[in-house]
Formats: structure tokens, C-alpha cells, sequence
């Protein structure tokens, strides 16, 4: 049975990766799972400067999901090198990383730097994250950001590059397609979508920020409905997450069109569902006769 | 080593109108857990229980094998787990965060609980105690009625309590006890609402006495992965369920 | 205790209506509740011609919530004059027809006969259903379609106007701001986002047409965030709706801006929940001594 | 008149792995129902049953004012039907739906069920040996096990019994019974899977017996209010929930 699966220059054992932001650093789930069971793990998102992120409270929970308002927290790029890309480099499945930035220069010198990186043969460009003022989702909402971006990183970065997209846009397929143009060996999406909740009791909204971006179940139809428009739309392999909780959920994105899945807020719930999932669909294709995953991706019937 | 179990509930006993305590078992040994540290039980998945629910550790009967956790309601999570029944299995992560600093044998300490917030005080009482620590409990809350597990905190050491509506030890306040005028202590731990635990922190740093608080932040993953149960600290934002959920006050913006 | 509102000409006794095709045409709904507890109905969605619809199946359900691909099915506004309006036009409570379309003149002539009904206060232009191939969203993904459907039907019909407006767009406020220009009274929001489910045993959509708008509890974040946005950017009335599945969700429409709500999947779920949530939201006025419902609407403190 | 009422689970009595028998009662009378009406039952507001599930009136025992449903496990609402306790209540709307037409005294009528889509029948025929008709069943599985309610059923009519594997009654589907070729019929009634009531219907029609169907779309609200359980019919779209669940095989395009 055949469960590996190409992004790029990029092979995974199988199409199963832990979303950005959701798997901290890998070390962090250990404990309950082998990761060498699954594809490989997208690290948090990584800027050129160290991040405080964004004030308490940044998590508030809603039907089936939650919203974050994190707002990209993380010891910056350089801190990445010396002290966490050490302990992760020999994990045994890829490891990407996930980089994100308020100008054009600092995705490109923060993307510069992980491309010397020999075992990190990825990275996942982030031009869609609501949490942060400046940048961030402003690329990724017109084609011309998501062009400009992707095509400045594509000449400094040399290895597969993922270009992670927003659902917050009037049609996914166009931003698709810039960043496809702009040399994107890949698009993941979608990344979460712009929501607020408020506590009716004493009138406060409850994330510091007011707004935040929304994932877990609740956004699945609309993540399939966007994988399904751009696999369609471009030719490059995509990446598809949003709401997958199970197998029968990665499947069905699969199915949509995606060459490989991401999981995310799904990893809260159950640490140790990435290798379930994997696991998951390897039950799926012996069940129904299938030997190379590829005969699922875009099986959809329709 | 965190683990995922599922455990059997062997009993749910009601304390008051709003509290519950689950006691929970397995087979086999329960891992090793410290006072200070919590769960994350997932409820079940439905809507609005979508996460799991952080609850401390509220003692650990060694002998029994048998953990467990005083849980208050106050929405769908907590209660639909004070509904549940013996025999029943729950899904648990466990033991999750860091713990409280133990003093030596032979200091003075008082552990100032408010509300359900007494929960971690328990365990971290009888480790105390069993160390040869000479321990205080300073339990307050709103009536009589919501003073919680007196007869057990009593096993580990002397107890006092403060009422809102004096309907039980002391009127007011637990920063307002008469202890605090009598006695002088080397170490205080505290856990409840956060505007008691700033008044006893208040208080604590006044008497330059040592003291530990244990944060009750809202979690996503409670393993450090998420990054949302921050707390900004003079060394910028921790994670509650890893940096704490216990922490010592000079390390806080108290 | 103050609890009505006004939306252009229009007054409602309380904020809570019941969203278009959710509500069927109010008769369906007497067995289980009292219409006059409520401040009005929006009917079923109405076209200048009939329409059957798209073919079975046209629901799946989702995480805390359900697609549907109804597809405007009714038996066009003739038929609703002579056959529905006389049933429903001496209701004790406001009733609204929303209107949809495919092309301008067809709304436009929509609008004018239903100008003529005494007993029809106002109308809900859906410039926004996701289930119909041509019109239908495309006019509410633009500020020129929202502009020009708009400003034709504001020529045509002379009494209250509401907009309903899309989420599926990258900026709701351009859009509500266009609706705004063109002579809206009001605009509702949201209608629902396009999602997609699949059947992965089969390998087959849920849905006849594949996608399907997306409702219920799982939206409330993504609504309430667009109706906060939107409560900044214009001057006119909003109307919130999307996943208010009780009291507590209405009054934090209310907070967010809106000055009334829309009860719509829910009704699904408890046929009487309509006039709960106007009950319940004058409890919450009595338990917080509010005497006047306008201190609620944006009373958010942000 | 429609109505949302709380009704207790007087009994849950498990048929097979798949299927259980609910009884439903409340202290007042319960509301007049007709056979091939429907409920529809609110699981709780979980997020993966958020919509009510249908399920159709199997009986209603007058005397001891009781609603039977027979429910067949098949996902996350029909298993948590299928776990709740005697004593527990179940917000249910009823009566909905249309009902079967009743055949005139004296009439010889088949009624043809497969699976759980025997549930209607039980009710009907009952209903029909009351008015003085002649009653059959015949009822298919694939096997014996998964032949429900066989004593209820012989209460009210003689029973034949198809099951895919020979294990009790004939081998085969119930379009094979012998039964057709022994005797003939003034009227059919069937509820099933799909594929089963199109054979049925085929075969009535062929021998030119009038047949009604019992069909089973899916439902948001149940009471027309949505239009997302339509069927094609030679009339247009019709909603299964108001203008069915009940049709006869003329007016569909089977
Ligand atoms: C480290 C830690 C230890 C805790 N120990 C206990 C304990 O021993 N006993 C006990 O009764 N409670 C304890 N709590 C609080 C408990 O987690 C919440 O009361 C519970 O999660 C509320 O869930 P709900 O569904 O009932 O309420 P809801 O208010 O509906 O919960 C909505 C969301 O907010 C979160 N939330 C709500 N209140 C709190 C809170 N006070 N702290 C953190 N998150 C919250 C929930 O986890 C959930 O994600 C502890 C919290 C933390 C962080
Ligand atoms: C008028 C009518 C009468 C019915 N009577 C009975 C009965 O007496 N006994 C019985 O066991 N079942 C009956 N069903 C089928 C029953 O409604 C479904 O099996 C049930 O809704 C499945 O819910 P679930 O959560 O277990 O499964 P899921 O498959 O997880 O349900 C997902 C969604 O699909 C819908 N759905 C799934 N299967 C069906 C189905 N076969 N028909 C309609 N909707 C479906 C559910 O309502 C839900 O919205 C009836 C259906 C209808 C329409
Ligand atoms: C707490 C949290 C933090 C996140 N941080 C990042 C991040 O740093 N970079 C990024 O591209 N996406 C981030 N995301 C988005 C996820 O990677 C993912 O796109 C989104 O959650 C949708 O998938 P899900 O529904 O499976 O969680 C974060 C999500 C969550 C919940
Ligand atoms: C079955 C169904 C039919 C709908 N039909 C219409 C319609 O005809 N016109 C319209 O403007 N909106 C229609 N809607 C959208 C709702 O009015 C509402 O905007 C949406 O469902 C979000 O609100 P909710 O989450 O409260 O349901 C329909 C929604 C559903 C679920
Ligand atoms: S709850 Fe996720 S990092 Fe603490
Ligand atoms: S289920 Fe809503 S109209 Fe039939």
C-alpha cells in the first residue's frame, strides 16, 4: 500500500501534517505519539524578530471550535537556529516551518536564513494570519500582496515553499492562482477565518484583540468548499485543513482535491489524533481496496 | 510522562448545590502526580464542550489508587461532569503543569483558599504535612455552605475560615482573618478568585513573606503547545499549563 | 421597559424576526408560538417567476450547524399576492418578503409589485443566496452589483429596504457601505457562507449542487464579527443574524451593533425559540435595569 | 395541533445489536396520532446532532398511554437514542406528517417492510384489522436476527418473512416471496430501504394494485417550514415532511 505523497521536491511517508501554531515544536507531544508515525509537523509560525504576541485573554470557545488571538508568539528566527531547530532536525518525519511577517523584507531575510537550514526542507509561507496588525492577512486578501510576497521569497528560497492561504476573501481560487504564479510549489489552506465572540454578561468582548480567527470543527464545510474551488483552479498539490477531527474528515479533503492534510485544533482535543488520523487512512484504503493513495486525491465523485 | 487515560469514576459525591467531588481510578497504578498540577478532561464532543476542562489535582488517595477533583458548575462542561455517574469512564490527560515549591520540615506555612479555589490546597497540605511542615489552612467563601472538605482539610492541618455572610468562622474576607494579625508564617500558597489572590499576595509581600499563587488561565491544549493561557510575567508571557499553573508572586505583574 | 426599534419607516415591538427561509411563511409555525411575540417575519424568499428549486438532496448536517441547497424554490410573487399574502397580511406582527432575483429587471419588477401590498412594510433584497447559479450571490460579492441591484430596486419601492448582504466576501463594510450609498434603509447580515460536505464512503457530495450555504450555531463568531465591522462603517440599521441559537447570542448581536436580530436555523431546532428569545432578552433588561432596549444596541465596551 | 412536548422514557428495551424499542409516555393523554406519522426528536445540542432526527410513530399503546419507536443505530443521534435510560425525558414534536390512506372493510391489503422500515407498519395495521381489514405482513431482513417486533406484528395480521441469507422465513428479497404469486391484493403498503419500496412498487404496479410508500428524506425542521426535504413528484418538488411522509406510488416519479 502506497501512502506516500509528493509537495514539491518534497516526499511525505503519508499525507498527514500537524498544522501551524498547533503543534508547538513537536517536543510537545512526544509523550503521547510517535511523530515518525505521521508525514511531518509545520512548526509555529516563526518571525525575523522575536514576537510577545498579543495580551491575555487570546482563546475563547465557540460552537464546535474556538477562536485565538495567539498573534503569532514566538522567539523569532535566530532563536529558532541555536536553540529549537537542535532538537528537532533529527526527528524522524519532515519538518517544515512556518514563517510569517509584517513586510516583504522580513519574510525574505527570515526565509533566507531557514533555507540554510540542511533538515528543514520546507516552509510554509503564512500570508494569511488575522492575529497580527500590519501584514499578515493583508498579503494574503488581494493577489497582488500574495503575489509580491511569493514571488520575493521564491528567489531567496531555494526548497519546496507552501504558500498558506485566508479564507477571509471574496474567492480563494484567484489568490490561489497568484501565488501559483509566483512560483508556490504548493498552497495549504485554509488558515482561520476572522470571528469575535463576546460575554453578554458584562458586555466585554472576550479576546483581548476583539477579533480572532476561528478553527476547530465548525469551519470544515466551508475549508472543503475552498480545497474543492482550488483544486480546480490551480495545478500545483495542495494542502487542505480546517475542522479535520478524524479520518473520515481527512478523507473527504482528500477527496476534495488535496494531495496532503493538515491537523489543528483536533491536536487539543486528542494528542495523539495526527497518527490516528494516519492510521485512520490506511484502514480506509485496505477496506476499500485502494494501493496508492494517489487514487484518492480528487476522487471526489461529482 | 503525561499520559492519555480513560479513567472510571468510583464515585461523585455531591458537596453543595454547586460542587461535586469525582473521585477516579483505574486498574493499574495511577501515574505519579505533584500538588499544584491539573487534568484536562474531555467532556464529550459536543458543541459546547468543544475543548477539554482543566481541573486541578484536589489529593490523591495513594491507597485506593483513586484521584480526585472538586469541580463547581458554572456551564456545560463542568455540568455535565457533576451529572456524572459511577462506573462511568472519563477521558483524562494527565499530570499536566508544574507544581508548588515544598518547604522544608519544620517551616510554618498557610495555604489561603477562597472558593473552589481550595482544590490544589489539599493534596499540597498533605504533602506538607507528611514532610513535617507545620501547616495552616485559611478557607473562605461566601456562606457556610460553600466551605468545601473541611472534615479533610482538617487531616492535614489546623483550619480556620472566613464567610462572606458570616454564617461560618470569621466574617468578611480571608485577607481580613484575625491569623494574619497573631501569626507570622515563612511560606503562603493561595488559590481562588484573582482578586483574592492579589489581596493575599498584597499582603504577603507587605510581611515579605514567600508566596505562590496557582493561575487558573483559559486553555486550549494545556501541554504548551497553543500558546493562549498566557500570563504576562516580568520575563514576558508563560504558559500557565507549563510555566505554571503555580507561580511565585515576585515573578507576576501582581 | 422600551423594547422597540426602528428600521427606516419601520417599527418592531421587540428586535427578534425570523430569517428568510428558515420561517417558511409563519403559518407553519402558529401550532408552537405566538406571532405576536415577535417583532416580525421575513418570508420565504420570493422571485419574480417560480421556481422548483435545486434537486433533493439539498441538506446535510455539519459540526453545530447544517448546509442547505434549497435553491429559492417558491412559487413566485404572483402567486405569493393572490394565494400567500392574504393569509398572512392581518398577522399581528410585522411581515417582510425577501426578495431574490438573477438579473435587475427581475428584482426591480419584484419590488414593485410588492410595493403595492398594504400590509408589507418593507422588503429584504438577498443579493446574496449562494444557492443559485446566476444573480443571486454574485451581486452581493461586489460593490458595483450591490450598487446598481440597489439603486434600481430603491427607484422601484418606496417603503422600508433592507439589503441582505454576504459573508462570502473579503470586506463586508465595502459592501454594506455601497448598499448604504445606493439607498438601503437597512442592511441584515449574514447570509450564509458557502461550505461543502462529502459523503467519503460513497465518495459523493452531500448535496445535489455539491455546495450549499453553511448556518447555524457554528457561523455565530464569523456573523458577529461582520456585524461589529459593519456597525462601524455605516450609518443605517443592521440587522444581525447567523447562528443566534438563543437570548444570550441575540443580546450579543445587540451589543456588537445590531439593532435587531434574525432567528434562523434554530427555528429548526425549537419551533417556539423565536419568542423565547424575545422573552428572554426582556429578562436580561430587567435583571441588568435596563429600561430602553436602544442602551443596548452597540453597547459593546471595546 | 402540532406539539413540542418533554416526554418520558418509560422503557428501553434492546431487540437486536442495532435496534432498540423506546417507550414514551407523559402524565397527560398523549396527542392524537395516525399511522405514518412521525416524530421528531431532539438528541440534546451536541455538535454533531444538531438538527432533530425523525423517527416514525411504530405504536401507540392507548391504555397505557404509550408511543413506541423502533430506532436502528446508525450514527451519533440514533446511538445516543439507543443509550438513553428509562426515566430520562426526550423533547419530541408530534404529530407530523401525513398518514397512510386506510383501506375500506373487507379490503385484502399487504403491507411490505424491510429493516427498520417496518416501524409505520405495526401502527397501521393495527389500525387496519380494527376497521375489518384483512391484514398481511411481510417483512424482510437479512437476517432472522434482524426480523424485528414478529410477535407484535401477529397481533394484527398473519406474518411472512423473507431474509437475505435463509436463516428464517424464505430466502431472498421480499419481491420473491412466494406469497405474490399465492394470493392477491387490494391495496400495498410499504416502508423500507429505497431499492426495496421501487421493487415493491414496480411489482404493484404490474399487477395493478394500488400501493402507497413511506418515504424517509432528509429533514431539517419537519413541518415545511424549510423545503429541504423534497421529493420529486409529477407535481413538482413536495415535501416528504407535510405532504408525505406518505405517497402513492402514482404521484412519484419511481
Ligand atoms: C489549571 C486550572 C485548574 C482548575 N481547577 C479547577 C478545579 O479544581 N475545580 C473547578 O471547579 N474548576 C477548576 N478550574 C476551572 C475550570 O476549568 C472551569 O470552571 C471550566 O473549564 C468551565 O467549563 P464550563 O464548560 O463549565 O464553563 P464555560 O464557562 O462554558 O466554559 C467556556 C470556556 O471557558 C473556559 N473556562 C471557563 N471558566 C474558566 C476558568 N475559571 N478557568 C479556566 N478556564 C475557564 C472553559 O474551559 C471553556 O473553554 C481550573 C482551571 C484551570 C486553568
Ligand atoms: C419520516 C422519517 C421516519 C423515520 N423513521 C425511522 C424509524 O422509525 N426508525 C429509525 O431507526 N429511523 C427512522 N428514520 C431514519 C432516521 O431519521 C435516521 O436514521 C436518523 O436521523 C439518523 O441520525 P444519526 O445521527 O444516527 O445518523 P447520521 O447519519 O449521523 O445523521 C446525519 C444526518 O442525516 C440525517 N439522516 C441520516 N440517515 C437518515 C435517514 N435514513 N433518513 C432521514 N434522515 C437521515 C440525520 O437526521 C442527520 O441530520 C426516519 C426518517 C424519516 C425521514
Ligand atoms: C492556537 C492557534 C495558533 C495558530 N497559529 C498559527 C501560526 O502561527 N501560523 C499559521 O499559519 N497558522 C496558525 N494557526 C492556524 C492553524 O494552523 C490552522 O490553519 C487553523 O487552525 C485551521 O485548522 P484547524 O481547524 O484544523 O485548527 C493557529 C491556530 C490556532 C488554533
Ligand atoms: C433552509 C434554509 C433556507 C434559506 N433560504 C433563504 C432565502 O430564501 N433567502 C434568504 O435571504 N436567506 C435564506 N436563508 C438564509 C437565512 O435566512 C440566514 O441568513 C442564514 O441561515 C444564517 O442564519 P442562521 O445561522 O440563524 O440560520 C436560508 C437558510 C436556510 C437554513
Ligand atoms: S493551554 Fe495551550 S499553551 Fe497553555
Ligand atoms: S424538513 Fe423542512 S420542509 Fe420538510
Amino acid at each position: 500500500m502506497k501512502t506516500e505523497v509528493n509537495i514539491g521536491k518534497l516526499t511525505l511517508k503519508n499525507p498527514v501534517l500537524t498544522a501551524s501554531g498547533t503543534f508547538g515544536y513537536g517536543t510537545e507531544y512526544t509523550d503521547f505519539m510517535n511523530l515518525s508515525d505521521i508525514g511531518g509537523i509545520i512548526v509555529k509560525g516563526t518571525t525575523l524578530h522575536p514576537r510577545e504576541g498579543n495580551p491575555y485573554p487570546r482563546m475563547a470557545e465557540t460552537p464546535s471550535g474556538m477562536l485565538n488571538a495567539v498573534g503569532l508568539q514566538n522567539k523569532g528566527v535566530d532563536y529558532f537556529i541555536e536553540h529549537i531547530y537542535p532538537n528537532i532536525r533529527h526527528f524522524d518525519t519532515q519538518v517544515l516551518v512556518n514563517v510569517s511577517g509584517s513586510t516583504i523584507e522580513d519574510y525574505v531575510a527570515t526565509a533566507e536564513k531557514l533555507n540554510e537550514l540542511e533538515e528543514i526542507p520546507g516552509i510554509e509561507l503564512n500570508i494569511s494570519c488575522p492575529n497580527v496588525k500590519q501584514g499578515g492577512m493583508a498579503f494574503g486578501t488581494s493577489c497582488v500582496g500574495a503575489e509580491s510576497v511569493v514571488s520575493a521569497v521564491r528567489k531567496a528560497y531555494h526548497k519546496t515553499l507552501i504558500v498558506k492561504l485566508s479564507p477571509n476573501v471574496t474567492d480563494i481560487t484567484e489568490i490561489a492562482r497568484a501565488a501559483e504564479a509566483a512560483g508556490a510549489d504548493s498552497v495549504s489552506l485554509i488558515n482561520t477565518l476572522l470571528g469575535m465572540a463576546i460575554n453578554a454578561e458584562t458586555r466585554k468582548p472576550l479576546l483581548s484583540t476583539i477579533t480572532g480567527g476561528l478553527s476547530g470543527a465548525c469551519v470544515k464545510p466551508i475549508a472543503l468548499r475552498m480545497v474543492w474551488q482550488v483544486s480546480k483552479a490551480v495545478h500545483i498539490p495542495i494542502i487542505g485543513l480546517g475542522g479535520i477531527m478524524n479520518a473520515t474528515d481527512a478523507i473527504e479533503f482528500l477527496l476534495a482535491g488535496a494531495t496532503a492534510v493538515q491537523i489543528g485544533t483536533a491536536n487539543f482535543i486528542d494528542p495523539a489524533i495526527s497518527a490516528k488520523v494516519a492510521a485512520g487512512i490506511n484502514e480506509y484504503m485496505r477496506r476499500h481496496n485502494i494501493d496508492d493513495i494517489n487514487e484518492l486525491i480528487g476522487g471526489l465523485q461529482a | 510522562m503525561k499520559q492519555i487515560l480513560d479513567l472510571t469514576v468510583s464515585e461523585n459525591q455531591r458537596l453543595n448545590e454547586r460542587t461535586v467531588l469525582l473521585k477516579l481510578t483505574q486498574q493499574t497504578a495511577l501515574p505519579e502526580m505533584q500538588p499544584g498540577q491539573f487534568v484536562q478532561i474531555r467532556i464529550d464532543n459536543s458543541g459546547n464542550t468543544f475543548l477539554r476542562r482543566p481541573i486541578s489535582v484536589h489529593y490523591v488517595d495513594k491507597e485506593r489508587n483513586e484521584l480526585w477533583l472538586l469541580v463547581q458548575t458554572v456551564g456545560p462542561g463542568t455540568h455535565k461532569l457533576a451529572q456524572i455517574h459511577a462506573g462511568n469512564t472519563l477521558n483524562v490527560i494527565l499530570p499536566l503543569g508544574n507544581t508548588f515549591s515544598m518547604a522544608g520540615k519544620g517551616k510554618n506555612v498557610l495555604l489561603v483558599g477562597g472558593g473552589v479555589g481550595v482544590a490544589p490546597l489539599l493534596y499540597l497540605g498533605a504533602k506538607l504535612q507528611t514532610n513535617g511542615v507545620k501547616t495552616t489552612f485559611l478557607l473562605g467563601a461566601r456562606s457556610a455552605q460553600e466551605l468545601l472538605q473541611l472534615a479533610e482539610f482538617s487531616k492535614y492541618g489546623t483550619v480556620f475560615t472566613t464567610t462572606e455572610d458570616g454564617s461560618a468562622g470569621e466574617k468578611g474576607f480571608v485577607t481580613q482573618h484575625s491569623i494574619w494579625e497573631r501569626e507570622t508564617f515563612d511560606f503562603i500558597y493561595t488559590c481562588g478568585p484573582t482578586p483574592m489572590m492579589k489581596a493575599v499576595a498584597r499582603q504577603a509581600a507587605e510581611k515579605h513573606i514567600a508566596c505562590e499563587v496557582s493561575l487558573e488561565n483559559k486553555m486550549a491544549c494545556g501541554i504548551g503547545a497553543c500558546l493562549c493561557c498566557v500570563t504576562e510575567t516580568k520575563a514576558g508571557h508563560k504558559c500557565v499549563c507549563t510555566d505554571g499553573p503555580v507561580f511565585n508572586i515576585n515573578d507576576l505583574n501582581f
